[in-house]
């Protein structure tokens, strides 16, 4: 270290601007680099060029006209978004759900969460070099999407929950679909294990690279797959059960080393125990309603605090709700997983390789708008 | 000897991936022709807000209670209407969404008191202009019920 | 004067670069083609499809595309490097087809040091790299060009250890004699492991995934090249087009038996029509190559290279020498 | 053209401009880029001389080979010298390796 | 339970304070404390030295007082904890981003929309905002004036 | 005729390659950018390949363009970047210093081209040009019969060079990942 510090402040150290247009930052995230030779001296994450106000907006809107907002903070998993803000506000307002739409609402969140993750697969694939995964991941996300599509209505940001329920009844094609899909994917996480997993160029590019050791990651707050990569098997489902997450048998995937190859093998098998919770809920999806009758349409919680936290794709999401009586709330915070797990990089990404630090970008699977708000 | 058995067990794993690769290139594609072959809409699919026509009257329910106009988080929505007589409902006379703001919530048609809003099935929807984003519903309405009508027109010929 | 060698020849020699001019741009443009259409189907859509059959023409009107763009330089840029530097690319490729053996006497210039001259002339390729690199005035762009000069250092070493393999085994540096005496059995058979280490070498030679790294775009947006637009990037492009053909017809040439059938047997085809046939396979599988793997890191590149691939190819040298000495 | 005194003139046109680099230059590498073009010039002469003196065809051309070995090596000394240079003093001036004296 | 013995701990470091404890998990807080601005460094010590994490700092903008409020959390079931501090709209608190790296972001990101500065903080750029912004979004005063209520009238 | 024709061919070869060497050797000297001075190198050792051509030796030429352009040039080139003389500011060259060279060299060439000029060169008894003389064959066999030591030594001597070369500039690198 001491040689390192001898080499800052001469003429070998260059910066370099890391975006915000750049093919692996996936969203416009600006890394300040200063590099010697191809080895990164220090690294400054700029963030806030997507910046659009959301926590403001929630604060101007009432509660129902905030639910859009949900799902376009973090677009690749607007389902678990919205679940969450619904799960605040119903928390907050003391509104029962049916049965049967915390199973559909578990579903399709479920099934989000694994296009997620596919996508992170796919572009974890092309950020080093690998560009077929890519399609086959986009191809078996595009059946998430239609499914999707059939119950919601839309592929991205799909507003699909509502206070007390879901917006729209699934029906048996929904449960075809879906079991199509499951039985899809068998054959495909053997495909992937042959052309990804097992692949020796991607071991190489991945092993001992980025790693997040437990004590950083707390530090940081590191949460989701990024956390269970060092091998704590911290997950928001299974510590915090919301929904009917405590009724389905599932695996919470842990890593040991907490490097990129582990947060991969983790979102890897992650997709998988989903696709056990996914298979399980349709399996006692209960019969009934799918809509409390009684919420108004001008919805007022008494005065009062919510912290609701949740498992989003990317870890612990939280929404910080305070209720002033009135039909929107007085304060709207967002707690997003992928602020901590960029925030780390300031300390991981110092004394790796250029190459590397797309490597170790791409494996903490950031959304940036998400951390913009 | 572990120098080699890392080189074979490399080698024989990029092997497997490119198994994967060449076993995909003899099965049928999964992309369509966009513009030549569409892919049907899925039934909840929801494209942007049109004005839904009544069989029995013929035309919309629209009462200008403005509960839309209200409930839009984005401002989509500009409804106008008149009083054509003393007493009774006002009439629509402008029905304007600027879809180029619209985040598509249905907040809307869930309030509609008339249900007289109904996701359309609208998805190509490229504009040049800002000005090309503003649908007006109304106009829409005449000329979906002239097409309409045009039809029964044809059925009719053809019976 | 040296009549000999400039003479006679001078005229074929020009006749031959006209003709190579064509067939390397229409091979280019081919070549390119190809690759879309592989990707697509490996990738399970169907790649060009709307310009000419099966999109044939799409290449060509992109071309016309890049021909019609303007030209853009970067306002610090080094002018003169930054237009030599994509013309500088495209001699040396040119200059490798002079040798290359399409049939029996299908050669513009049979030399007895062909190998020689093809191996000289790609170094020019890397100083190219390197001019538009350090030209463009951008940070990607040099590392890139850095990234490609190492490689290129590295790669070069087991490639011609590979190749001295075989020409030990001819006695010879001409591709005709070379060709001639794979009458029946191929060299790929007797040189397993120079075959690999040449093919894997060549691959890195030409900057192909996985070994694109001066061009890696996810770490390096485009490369040596990324400042390139227009005709200077579409001269990058068909050089590299043309490159990996002329390293695939010289594989063909030296472990795959050239103009030969298989074995002797000729099945009546043309000798060309084979040289092209197994040309255009070891093609195809670069690219089949290309759209499976990830890419190598800068590192773990030059690891390889000097930990795996010189050792075994002088290993397979010395054996060679050997037992061609004991023969 | 092509005879012995025409090459003997460009030999001696390429040594005097390596001389002139060599003589005026503080870039230690742009001082090495002139010590090829001295020994490149001597190159030329003994393939001149072998081509229109010498009864011997490979005696010439054999020397010439083996500077170019010599080269080789000196390059890679003298890039490897450079750079450890560059290292220890950041600067790849011939001033800043008289530092090194005494 | 770790959950237990920091309540424990932090019962006995602040006895005046007043300590909200939510069995039911209604407001998806364990329990929660408040503590004076002073107190904060302390509290952040001792959740760091329990292993717990900072899972978030934010503010409330009230018409009388800023209210900082700071979730940790730890890898247990059912331990999150909420510390919470009222901070006068001149005060300036201590930054505990010594303690918890991660803070620095965090209190930049307080700081960019409340214009709270934490002392000892010393990389207080704009984070979220654009480099020159002078202004602070979630104030209530900020853009369209909506409610702006004093505590009491939420926290009673 | 198109004897003539060739030759006037030849004749504009040669004066072309003379003009690329010595504009090459110009470049190489004169500019103060250090990869203009590389790749004028390049440019003047690619000429001298050519003059290797007209003087009957192909071999020569190759291993001119390999060696030299290939391997050499490249070495500079990576020399140059890694230790990054492009960024730095360029110092005048001292007025004295360049005075001094061109005279010093201006002298040399003088000198030798009287001497060049002046001494009758004769043929060595028994010369004569032989193109199928000039062969690969007739070389290797030269470099392992009767230049066998030298050849040896010559290998030794890069062999060393390399190990030395590895040892001076040193592979470890500064900052670990």
């Amino acid at each position: 270290m001491d040689e390192l510090e001898k080499i800052e402040g001469n003429e070998r150290v260059y910066s370099l601007n890391l975006g915000p247009q750049h093919p692996s930052t996936h969203g416009v995230l600006r890394i300040l680099l200063d590099l010697d030779g191809e080895y990164i001296v220090k690294a400054d994450p700029v963030i806030g060029y997507g910046h659009r106000g959301h926590e403001k907006m929630g604060e101007n809107r009432q509660y129902k006209q905030f639910l859009p907002n949900t799902s376009r903070m973090d677009y690749l998993s607007g389902m678990l978004y919205n679940h969450g803000f619904v799960l605040a506000v119903e928390k907050l307002a003391g509104i029962k759900v049916p049965e049967r739409a915390k199973y559909i609402r578990v579903i399709a969140s479920e099934l989000n969460r694994i296009s997620s993750h596919l996508l992170w697969f796919g572009t974890y694939l092309l950020d080093l070099g690998g560009i077929t995964p890519f399609l086959y991941a986009f191809d078996d996300r595009e059946q998430i999407l239609d499914i999707l599509d059939a119950i919601s209505g839309s592929r991205l940001t799909y507003s699909y929950c509502r206070f007390g329920g879901v917006s729209r009844d699934v029906d048996m094609k929904f449960i075809e679909m879906t079991r199509a899909f499951l039985k899809r994917m068998e054959a495909r996480w053997v495909d992937y294990e042959d052309l990804v997993t097992k692949n020796v160029i991607f071991i190489h590019r991945t092993r001992d690279v980025g790693v997040i050791s437990l004590e950083l990651a707390r530090q940081y707050g590191v949460t989701g797959p990024n956390l269970r990569a060092c091998g704590v098997a911290f997950d928001v489902r299974r510590s915090e059960p919301y929904e009917v997450y405590d009724r389905f048998d599932f695996e919470i995937p842990t890593g040991s080393k907490g490097d990129a190859l582990d947060r991969y093998v983790v979102r890897f098998r992650e997709m998988q125990q989903s696709c056990r919770i996914i298979d399980q809920a349709l399996e006692h999806l209960p019969e009934g309603e799918i809509m409390t009758p009684k919420v108004p349409q001008k919805l007022s919680p008494p005065k009062g605090e919510v912290y609701t936290a949740f498992e989003s794709a990317r870890g612990l999401t939280a929404y910080y709700l305070v209720s002033d009586g009135s039909p929107g709330p007085y304060r709207c915070h967002i707690r997003v997983p992928s602020f901590g797990n960029l925030n780390v990089l300031n300390d991981v990404l110092p004394g790796t390789l250029v190459a590397d630090a797309i490597a170790i970008l791409g494996s903490v699977d950031l959304v940036i708008p998400e951390i913009d708000r | 000897m572990g120098y080699f058995k890392d080189i074979f067990n490399g080698g024989l794993s990029l092997i497997e991936g490119m198994g994967v690769t060449a076993r995909r290139l003899f099965r049928p594609l999964v992309t369509v022709q966009y513009p030549r072959k569409k892919i049907p809409l899925s039934s909840a699919y929801r494209g942007h807000i049109e004005l839904k026509i009544f069989g029995e009257s013929g035309t919309h329910k629209c009462i200008v209670c403005l509960n839309c106009e209200k409930t839009c988080p984005s401002g989509v929505i500009r409804v106008q209407g008149e009083k054509l007589k003393e007493k009774g409902p006002k009439t629509l006379t402008s029905y304007v969404i600027d879809f180029s703001r619209c985040s598509l919530c249905g907040l809307c048609v869930e309030i509609c008191p008339t249900s007289t809003l109904k996701y359309s099935r609208e998805y190509e929807l490229v504009g040049e202009t800002w000005a090309d984003c503003k649908i007006d519903l109304l106009a829409r309405l005449a000329r979906q019920v002239e097409e309409m009508e045009a039809e029964k027109k044809t059925q009719g010929i053809a019976a | 004067m040296s009549e000999g060698l400039l003479g006679s020849e001078l005229f074929r020699l020009i006749l031959g670069l006209v003709i190579v001019l064509a067939f390397s741009q229409l091979n280019a443009l081919f070549l390119v083609w190809l690759e879309r259409k592989v990707s697509g189907h490996i990738q399970l859509r169907p790649g060009p499809m709307e310009v000419g059959p099966h999109g044939l023409l799409q290449t060509i009107i992109d071309g016309v595309k890049l021909v019609g763009k303007e030209l853009i330089m970067p306002l610090k840029a080094d002018r003169k490097l930054f237009f030599l530097a994509p013309v500088l690319v495209f001699t040396p490729v040119l200059v490798g087809f002079l040798v290359l053996p399409f049939g029996p006497g299908l050669i513009i210039h049979d030399m007895n040091v062909g190998v020689l001259l093809v191996f000289a002339f790609s170094t020019i390729t890397v100083l190219a790299i390197l001019t538009g690199g350090w030209a463009s005035n951008n940070k990607y762009a040099l590392l890139g060009a850095v990234r490609s000069v190492a490689q290129n250092v590295a790669y070069e070493i087991p490639l011609l250890l590979a190749v001295m393999s075989v020409v030990l085994m001819v006695h010879s540096l001409s591709f005709s004699q070379i060709v001639a005496s794979q009458k029946t059995v191929w060299f790929v058979f007797i040189q397993p492991l120079a075959c690999l280490i040449y093919l894997i070498a060549a691959t890195a030679e030409t900057n192909r995934a996985p070994f694109d790294i001066p061009e890696a775009e996810s770490e390096l947006v485009a490369g040596f090249h990324t400042e390139y637009g227009g005709m200077g990037f579409g001269l990058f492009f068909l050089a590299e087009y043309t490159n990996m053909f002329i390293v695939c017809a010289v594989a063909t040439s030296l472990f795959f038996g050239g103009w030969n059938g298989p074995f002797g047997i000729s099945l009546g085809i043309p000798g060309v029509f084979w040289f092209l046939i197994k040309t255009y396979f070891l093609i195809f599988v670069i690219m089949w190559v290309r759209w499976t793997f990830p890419r190598v890191r800068f590192d773990q590149l030059m690891n390889f290279s000097w930990k795996v691939l010189i050792p075994l190819s002088l290993v397979n040298l010395v054996i060679t020498a050997i037992v061609v000495k004991i023969i | 053209m092509n005879c012995l005194s025409t090459y003997l003139i460009i030999s001696a046109l390429l040594f005097s401009l390596g001389l002139l680099g060599i003589l005026q230059r503080r870039n230690l590498i742009g001082m090495l880029i002139s010590v090829e073009l001295l020994l490149n010039a001597a190159n030329l002469n003994f393939m001149a001389y072998n081509r229109f003196l010498v009864s011997d065809p490979v005696t010439g051309q054999v020397i010439t080979l083996f500077v170019m070995g010599l080269a080789a090596a000196e390059a890679a000394i003298g890039l490897s010298i450079i750079l450890a240079l560059y290292r220890k003093m950041h600067s790849i001036n011939i001033e800043a390796a008289q530092k090194m004296k005494g | 339970m770790k959950i237990n013995d920091i309540e424990a701990r932090m019962h006995s470091k602040f006895p005046e304070s007043p300590l909200n404890r939510d069995d039911t998990g209604g407001t998806g807080v364990q329990w929660s404390i408040a503590v004076p601005i002073s107190g904060i460094r302390d509290a952040a010590t001792e959740f760091d030295a329990a292993g717990f994490f900072l899972e978030s700092i934010t503010a409330l903008d009230f018409e009388d007082t800023f209210e900082l409020v700071y979730h940790f959390n730890c890898y247990e079931p059912g331990s999150r904890a909420s510390v919470r501090m009222l901070c006068g709209h001149d005060e300036v608190p201590p930054s505990i981003c010594d303690i918890f790296r991660g803070a620095v972001w965090l209190e930049r990101e307080v700081h960019d929309f409340f214009g709270i500065k934490f002392s000892g903080n010393a990389d207080m750029r704009p984070l979220l905002l654009p480099e020159d912004a002078d202004y602070h979004p979630l104030r209530k005063t900020f853009g369209k004036v909506g409610a702006y209520h004093k505590r009491e009238v939420i926290y009673g | 005729m198109e004897t003539s024709g060739l030759n006037f061919i030849l004749q504009a070869a040669f004066w072309v390659t003379v003009a690329l060497t010595v504009a090459g050797a110009s470049i190489a000297v004169f500019p103060r950018n250090i990869l203009y001075n590389v790749l004028g190198l390049a440019l003047a050792l690619t000429g001298i390949a050519g003059f290797y051509l007209f003087l009957g030796s192909l071999f020569v030429a190759l291993m001119q363009l390999l060696i030299y352009v290939g391997a050499i040039c490249i070495a500079i080139v990576f020399a140059i970047m890694l230790s990054r003389p492009l960024h730095m500011e360029a110092l005048p060259r001292p007025r004295a210093k360049v005075w001094l060279g061109i005279l010093g060299s201006a002298v040399f060439f003088i000198g030798a081209v009287s001497v060049a000029l002046k001494t009758k060169w004769l043929p060595a008894a028994g010369h004569v040009y032989n193109s199928s003389q000039w062969s690969v064959q007739n070389i290797g066999n030269a470099l392992l019969t009767r230049y066998e030591l030298v050849f040896e030594v010559i290998s030794l001597v890069l062999l060393v060079a390399i190990i030395g070369a590895v040892i001076t500039a040193g592979f470890s690198r500064r900052i670990s990942s």
